[in-house]
Formats: structure tokens, C-alpha cells, sequence
């Protein structure tokens, strides 16, 4: 077995420097990487690029990335909710490239499993499909994307083990599988952290061969973004 | 002249027996609420859930169980949780059956727009784009008309596309469409709505053959 | 939820005609559709093209098939192990196209997931990139390689529910789960079928939208072809 | 010259702590026996399993854990099961740090062959093409010379290729050997064998530098 896990944050985001690009797991502010998110603000990196499908809310998520102005670039399918990034992005501090969200999430996934490109229909006809290949496919028009390239993805995951393996909870796990081995080194932060062997080997989300540093994360605040409910009867 | 709960009741009666359903934020969100008993079918949504049900009861929320408007939703027995590249797979494999969304416009000859105004804060396109390139059966729920009261139903979208050919129904306050090789076909009216009324309000091509019957509920 | 059963192999088969393209899940004699390819050579149908990592032994898995010379063509990454396979390739009587394995699961893969098409450096330089689009992406040589199209997939799960949700066990998991969805009406064989609502939703390994059909199999034999063991100390 | 046996203990001093390591069927198999306690890896079969441990005891064969090569095996602590698409992401993705495999040629540009012999029944390439088109660290492990005693070390393959360019070492019964852009270069030689020895069984461009030692064990 080896061994992928780290004593805490700090050592989980060594090397993380100014004008880097990070994969950012989360759908909303469900299943983000609370504890690195909140060491990166810590850290002060300025000048990043984030690939995230969103970009949080004013005083959570990567809206406290925002906040501090340390990011140049967002690269997402969806941003609103979000007064802070609202006032960055028209006054111009801010670069945010919108994507389709299921490209978003097969360009990460092209990066995980080595496939430099691919095509698919979506943005054929719109803006997105600006400047790329265009190609039918018995006569339904494509475009080509291509694989992200990023230095680090920050998910988080339910459970993990020293191997790092991963298993999701719910529909928090939306992103953060697909960044997994994404980037040249995945941290993965988990709400609990189990010995090797403790995990079915048949029930692992992902395998710990994509995760390079694992660390228990702390005090998961799991805000919940729009609590809708229906009244006993 | 149809509120959006009759919308959605009317969009409803679309949805058949054994289809897989991804259902937009706004009006496309209320059909699930009239579905009939006796038809089948299952509520994706692209976060990745497959199988949702109502929203849970107060205090059973789950901040890792949501849907794509971000709402704190249930599962249904046969439900499952996958991640987003699997979603979208369903998406653009066409395994999910219909998909019904809103607009800001469409066009005669099936185009969209729904995600973004030119000099207006734009939020982005979610997962729209994906969902009208790869459907084949997709129902738009709109107004017939904007709040100024310029139509919606155009010869050509204004705004930039979501989609281009993609759409296969309406269903506006005022009719239903489909969208055919020739324009708007009128397929119902609503009640107390005349063909006049729905000309007027379309600036795109219009077909109108034979009698147009009004719908029923 | 939609219920996927069906009663029994024979409604499951339902449509499956002469010189149709079947994918075929399983590696080497693990985790194939025993009940399902059973059934096929029951029906007798002919002229098949089939799409499975490996072609069977003699006696078993595809290799009933080829006894009884049902299958026109094999698109496989492994065909050893097999005379009667060796025979009729040698003496034209079976078309056989070889392809990388990696290659051959992104393919179905990517037919399951809407992709028409992909770079892969996999056979780049080699007989396999003839006829091919050849592209370098940062430096490397690719070649674009398209999702297949098949008619009926044949896969076989551990367990299984009504909605046609699939759990798979150990390595017989392979090619079973890129297969599902990736025709177009895809039969899966389960050892145990439960009731929707038994399987955990988060431990799902194939949703049921991606499976048509789904029935219990009855007396698999599960077949063991290299028994390789240790003494015990 | 070395036993089977002796090319894999060679091949295991090449093994790192921390790799991830997909092991070919022959030789590269029983390099597995060699790692040395103290260096943790964890080894990968491409029909979809990590951290394979040894062969189960008898009586516990199970047919649905088994590796590439069809054989029963049992898995360790920290083990995970995958689909095929999932286990070439690992591959094509670089996620495996060294990759053993057996060879029919190595030419001194690094391409291999290993897959087909024209005129023979042809067994497929399996996953030997995406493994040796992806992976950035490629160990070869084969015997210097054929039946014959012709050098399998060559200019140019003769065979055809499985891919190009892309083996970093070969380890033989003579000797270990680098590919570079000049050509093999000779790093070590087994027991009692000459340098002269090895530039007579080597058919491609031999680089031999300084004093070549002795492999120890």
C-alpha cells in the first residue's frame, strides 16, 4: 500500500504558488474543499486561475478566494449568487470564461484519462464554439475541446483511506471525482479518514493511484445554498 | 391566458410512461408536480442525481443531496448519485428521454437563447448547452411574450444562442407549438385565446391549419 | 421509478437479429453474460459482429457462438485461447479486427457517454493508425478514434435492482459497465435482482437509465481459466 | 548470463518506493517476488484492479478476482476494483509510473514490437499498444537474442510495432541497457559477461562509455 496522506492542510497545499491553476471540486457549495479553500485564503496566493463550475457566494466557498482578490481568472459554466464576483468581473479585475458544464466536466475527465481532445455537440453554433474545430459526425456538427491542464485539484470526498481512496456522498460528489488525478497533484481533503483495507475495494469512488495527498479535513460548515422544504402533513 | 402552473400542467400531459426527465430551473421545475399517477418516470437533474422526489420535510435537509438549482431535495426508491461526467454522458447519449427548459427566445427554425443579455451581468449557461445540443425532444416553457410585450417566438433569436435547431415544442402562456421545417405549427390554443390573439403575439412564421382546438386540462 | 425487468433470457433477447453488431461484456471468461450468450446460440442467429475484449474459450463464453459459426466478425483486443477461433480466422471464414484494449473501452465508453470521437496515442505508428487522422497534441502523436455503434450490449452484473441499477463485483466488473448504454438497447444479466430502494443510491456503480433490459440468470458457472494458487505456509 | 528469475530481481532495483506498476505477462510477472520489503508499490492490471497481492491459498479462488492474465489473485489493503475505461484513464493518464513488458524486438530508437508475427496466428496486442503509447517509463524485460541467436536488439524492428519511441530501458540475460538518442547504451553486465560478448548479440547501435561493471545482486 502506499501511503498518500499528509498531517494537515498546510502540508496538503506545499507548493501552491501565485499564478497557478487549480481545479476546484464543488456544485455550489456542496461537496467544495472547505478546509483547503480556507488555507488557500490563509496562504494569500494572488493571481489564479481556478476552474470551478461555480465561484461560491460573497463570504463562502471561492467567493473568500474573490474576496481577498487573489484570483485573476475564473473558468466555470455557472457564477451567479455572488455580489462580490459580480462587481470583479464588470469592472474588469476579474476574467471569467464561461463554459457548457458538461464540457466542464469532460474536460476534466479528458485530463484525468489522457485523452488530449474530443468532440462534442454542445456550444456548436454559439459562442463557445469561437475559434474551434468545427466537424459533423453523421451529420450532427461537433466541436473540438481539449483537456484541461492544471497544477492542482482541491476535492473533497465523504470517506477516504491512507491509499487514497475515495468514496462520495450524495450529490456531493458532482465534480470532485473528475478532478481527481486531473492535475499534476490532487489533494483531496475527507470528512473521515479510515486505515487501508477498511473500504470495500468494491465501492471505491476513486481509486488512490489519482489522489496524491490526503488529509482529514475540519469542521465541515456545509452551508446549504437554498433550503427548500414541504410541510409534514 | 395560462399562468405558469398551467404551463407546466399543460407540459405535463408530454411526458410519457417510462421517460427520463431532466426539468429546468423556473416553470420546467413545477411539472414534476403534475405528473399523473399510473405514468412512470424518473427526474434527473445534472448534478448528479437520478430518481429525485419532493423536497424533504423540515429538518430532513442534506447539504450533499441537491439538485441543479441548488435546492435541498429527497430520493425515490431506484434512485443513484454519479458524477458529473457521468450525468452528462446521460445528456449527450440521449438516454434522458425529454428535457424541458426555459427561454429568453426562440426561433421558427428551432434555435435558442436563454443564457445570456449583452450588456447585462451574465451568470453563464450551466448545463443548458449540453442539454438543447444533445436532446432530441425538448420543450421550451416561456412567456409568448416579453414584459414589454415584444414576442418571444421569433424568425431569428436577438440574443446569442444557446442552441442552434434543437428545439421540438413549445409551450407559452398563450399555445402550444411545434417546431417544424416551415416555422411555428399552432397545435393548441389556450383557453379563451383566439388564433388572432396568438398571430399577433408571434413574429415568426405561423402555421395555422384547420381548426385550432383549445387545450383541456 | 421505471422498471426495467424483464421475465426471463427470452424476453430479454427479444429483436436481436442476423447480421447484427452486439457488444459483449467480460474479460477473458469473468463477469460474461452466461445466461444471455446462451440464449443467442438457442436463437441462432448468424452474421454477427461482436465487440467483446476477448472471444471465449472453445467450449465457452463467445466460443459457443463460434462453434456454432454465428459470428461473422470479432473487434477484440485478445483473442488467444481459443482453437476453433484460430481456425476459422486462419481460414477466413471469421473476420477479425484487433484494436488496443484501452482504445476499445474509450470507444464504447465514449458511445455510452455521446462523445463521435477522440485522440488517443494508443497505436499511433503501428498498423492500428492506418487510415486514421493522426494529430500531435503538445508535441505527442495522436490518432482519432470513433465510438462504436452496436445494436444490442450484453452485460452481466453481481447485483442489480427493478430500475435496472447495477452493482458489479471484483474484476468482473471490466468492460460490463462502458458497454451499458453504449448500444442501443443494452440487457443486463444479474446474479441477484432486488427490490428498487435496496441498493444504496451512493454505491451504484451503473445507473439504470444507462440499462433497458434486466433479469436474474440462473446457474452461472463462472468458469476459472488460469486457477493459479499458493500453498499455505 | 541471467535466469528468467535474475532478469526480474534486476528489473526489481528499478522498482521505486511509492510507484504504481503494471506488470506484462512472462517475466515482468515475477518481478513481483523481488521488490524488496521496505519499498511500497502497489501493482496494477489493466482489466481493472489495484493492489494485487499474491495467489490465493487453494480452496480460495475466487473467478471474479483475477488479473490481466486470467489468473487468480487476491488484492491487499488499500485495493480498489474499476471498469476497463477507467483502468486505461490510469494508464493513458500517466498515473502508472513504470511499466514492465515483454518484447519480440527493441529498436535502438526506442520503438518495440511485440504484438504480431506476420504469418502466425495473431493473439491481439491486448493492452500492450496504449500501455507502451502512454506510460513515460517503460522497462523491458527479454532475453538478448531469439532461439536462433539473432540479436532481438535492433536497428530497426522488423516485426510490427506495437509504438514508437517509447521504451526508456531493456533488461536482458546480458545486460541493462538505455535507450538514448544514440542508441543502446550499455549500463551493465551480467555475471561474466564481456562487453564483447554483448556487442555481438547487439545488432543495433551499442554506446559503450568508461568502464561497464558487473550487475550485483
Amino acid at each position: 500500500m502506499i501511503n498518500r496522506t499528509v498531517k494537515d492542510v498546510a502540508q496538503a497545499t506545499e507548493g501552491v504558488q501565485d499564478g497557478m491553476t487549480l481545479m476546484v471540486g464543488g456544485f455550489g457549495l456542496s461537496g467544495i474543499p472547505e478546509n483547503s479553500i480556507a488555507q488557500l485564503v490563509k496562504l494569500g496566493v494572488t493571481d489564479l486561475t481556478c476552474i470551478s463550475n461555480n465561484a461560491g457566494v460573497d463570504d463562502f466557498g471561492l467567493g473568500l478566494l474573490l474576496q481577498k482578490k487573489q484570483i485573476k481568472k475564473m473558468i466555470s459554466s455557472y457564477v451567479g449568487e455572488n455580489d462580490e464576483f459580480e462587481r470583479q468581473m464588470l469592472s474588469g479585475e476579474l476574467e471569467v470564461e464561461l463554459i457548457p458544464q458538461g464540457t466542464l466536466a469532460e474536460r476534466c475527465r479528458a485530463a484525468q484519462a489522457g485523452i488530449p481532445a474530443f468532440y462534442t455537440p454542445a456550444g456548436y453554433g454559439t459562442e463557445v464554439a469561437e475559434g474551434k474545430e468545427e466537424r459533423s459526425f453523421d451529420g450532427k456538427p461537433h466541436i473540438l475541446e481539449k483537456a484541461f491542464k492544471a497544477d492542482f485539484a482541491f476535492v473533497k470526498a465523504w470517506k477516504g483511506d491512507e491509499a487514497g481512496n475515495l468514496i462520495f456522498k450524495g450529490t456531493a460528489r458532482n465534480f470532485n471525482p473528475v478532478m481527481c488525478g486531473a492535475a499534476t497533484i490532487t489533494v483531496a481533503e475527507v470528512e473521515e479518514l479510515v486505515p487501508a483495507g477498511e473500504l470495500d475495494p468494491n465501492q471505491i469512488h476513486i481509486p488512490g493511484i489519482f489522489v496524491k495527498r490526503i488529509f482529514q479535513g475540519e469542521r465541515y460548515e456545509k452551508r446549504i445554498e437554498q433550503r427548500t422544504t414541504r410541510k409534514r402533513a | 391566458m395560462l399562468t405558469k402552473e398551467q404551463i407546466a400542467q399543460r407540459i405535463s400531459k408530454e411526458v410519457k410512461d417510462g421517460y427520463y426527465v431532466n426539468l429546468g430551473i423556473g416553470i420546467p421545475t413545477l411539472v414534476a408536480n403534475y405528473v399523473p399517477e399510473g405514468i412512470d418516470v424518473e427526474f434527473q437533474s445534472e448534478n448528479g442525481v437520478l430518481g429525485m422526489g419532493p423536497f424533504p420535510f423540515e429538518g430532513e435537509e442534506d447539504p450533499d443531496i441537491i439538485n441543479a438549482g441548488k435546492q435541498t431535495i429527497t430520493t425515490l426508491p431506484g434512485a443513484s448519485f454519479f458524477d458529473s461526467a457521468t450525468s452528462f454522458g446521460m445528456i449527450r447519449g440521449q438516454h434522458v428521454d425529454l428535457t424541458i427548459l426555459g427561454a429568453m427566445e426562440v426561433a421558427e427554425n428551432g434555435d435558442i437563447a436563454n443564457w445570456k443579455i449583452p450588456g447585462k451581468m451574465v451568470k453563464g449557461m450551466g448545463g443548458a448547452m449540453d442539454l438543447v445540443a444533445s436532446a432530441e425532444n425538448i420543450i421550451v416553457a416561456m412567456m409568448h411574450t416579453n414584459r414589454a410585450g415584444a414576442s418571444k417566438l421569433l424568425k431569428q433569436c436577438t440574443l446569442p444562442l444557446t442552441g442552434v435547431n434543437c428545439i421540438t415544442k413549445v409551450v407559452t402562456n398563450m399555445a402550444v407549438l411545434e417546431i417544424t421545417d416551415r416555422g411555428f405549427k399552432l397545435l393548441e390554443r389556450a383557453p379563451g385565446v383566439s388564433v388572432e390573439d396568438i398571430k399577433a403575439a408571434t413574429e415568426g412564421t405561423l402555421i395555422v391549419e384547420g381548426e385550432i382546438p383549445e387545450m383541456n386540462f
